[in-house]
């Protein structure tokens, strides 16, 4: 698993590769907040790569979801498969969260 | 098929409370359901995720994240259903009061409390009990 | 690596007499047992050889090649050992005195007679006893 | 598991692709033993794609050398792993055939 980020235009992209779980969602967190705190407002984390993801992946985005939003930032995810459609639907987070298809489409609706 | 039709493996293995583990565990049952031909998704998202948390529950939880605690886990699976135990050293505790509604409207941006509602929703049946151990019991019925 | 250290499978299967199963039983098998990083070599040779003679003497020579008799596989592995155990519906027989040398000048030409030998040559044990059917149980023990 | 056949000059080579074991021997003996019946006298079985053999399989190979060499023709083996080796060596047959490392050596040995 690992989570790399890069730039794009104003937005911080996040891919996660693997699983997003118990053992690694802090890292996850720590490195978006790092970003926030460097004044980057513009957030969007990319499923495609993802496997699994367990209640503490999910409540980290709901945690970060918070918290950019509180210094007036945004944050979108791309790219969920069937099953973390699944998983969203079940608990509701895709009322909390701005989902888009493609990665494509989340970068121009920012 | 017949011959998968009769066979029943029976797993069981043992890890230090440390949720680095979590993920190989996951690894080695999953392996060993998806070989008896279920459901893709009962592969990728049911039993990963339901064990995930039953597996994190018992190293915070039972276990207190005490690295010398053990987690046991046993895997019982057929063609019919898979069955999953994961035991860990706590005195156990109330499944049903434990379990909250995390899509109330008040629990939906808590960041927690999703735990036992998942293995709910993506078991056919879970159960928890003492025998030797705080034991959780979850039972996933087949599907094509 | 602990987790792979503490981890054991017990897996249960039955077939009809009919040696067309062998190959997919062997396959079965010696998947768990590669699993646990066994020797290439004893997931390659030593097993499949071993418990294809003992499945083909369950059918054959067990069960008389009568299709509805069964076969009962029964693999039990962790990372010392595998017990591998094939019980057919005969009446039993004995090892030792069935057991011929098959590399002796006048048996080297013959057909047929090279079944115990290799079972005895490629695993550490095997052993022969009635228990609910005719049990022919074999252990070998890992090697990296 | 299947036996492909060829000609190669006057040798019929016969490859063993996947396991020689009591479920399929009897089909290699056939094949060879129709060969042998139409005049064929020279025969390579080429094990490179060999998985296991069984003890029945290895009865085979005994029984068509011994067919083969009753009239008047020639049995050689090639190509086989250091699994296999292990076998033949095991049940001394490596004493039995004329057993050579690659085809090309099998084929120029006739
Ligand atoms: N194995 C366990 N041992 C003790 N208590 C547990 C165990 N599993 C769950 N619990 C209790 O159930 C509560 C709810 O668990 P869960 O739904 O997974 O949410 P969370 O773990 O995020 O609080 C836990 O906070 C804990 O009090
Ligand atoms: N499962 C079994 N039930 C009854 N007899 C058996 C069984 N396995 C082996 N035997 C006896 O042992 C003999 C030797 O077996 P083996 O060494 O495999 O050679 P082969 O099967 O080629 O004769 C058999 O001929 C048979 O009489």
């Amino acid at each position: 698993m690992s989570f790399a980020m890069q730039k794009n235009g104003e937005v911080v992209v996040v891919d996660v590769a693997g699983q997003l779980i118990v053992g690694n969602r802090q890292e996850l967190k720590q490195k978006v907040l790092d970003e926030l705190e460097k004044g980057e407002r513009k957030f969007l984390i990319d499923f495609s790569q993802t496997g699994y993801i367990d209640s503490s992946g999910l409540g980290v985005l709901v945690s970060l979801s918070k918290k950019i939003r509180e210094q007036g930032g945004e944050l979108r995810l791309s790219n969920l498969n069937d099953d973390l459609k699944t998983l969203f639907e079940l608990t509701k987070l895709d009322t909390l969260f701005q989902i888009t298809d493609t990665r494509e489409r989340a970068l121009q609706s920012f | 098929m017949p011959l998968l039709d009769s066979l029943h493996v029976a797993l069981e293995l043992e890890i230090p409370s440390d949720v680095r583990y979590i993920e190989r565990v996951v690894e080695v049952v999953t392996h060993q359901v998806s070989r008896l031909a279920y459901h893709p998704r009962q592969v990728t998202l049911n039993l990963p995720v339901a064990l995930t948390e039953a597996l994190s529950n018992a190293i915070l939880r039972g276990n207190a994240d005490v690295t010398q605690r053990r987690v046991r886990i046993r895997c019982d699976v057929n063609r019919e259903r898979v069955i999953l135990e994961v035991v860990d050293e706590g005195s156990g505790f109330d499944l049903l009061a434990c379990m909250q509604d995390p899509t109330s409207p008040e629990n939906l941006v808590r960041e927690d409390g999703r735990g036992l509602f998942l293995m709910a929703h993506l078991m056919d049946r879970v159960e928890s009990f003492t025998n030797h151990g705080n034991v959780v019991r979850m039972t996933l019925h087949r599907h094509d």
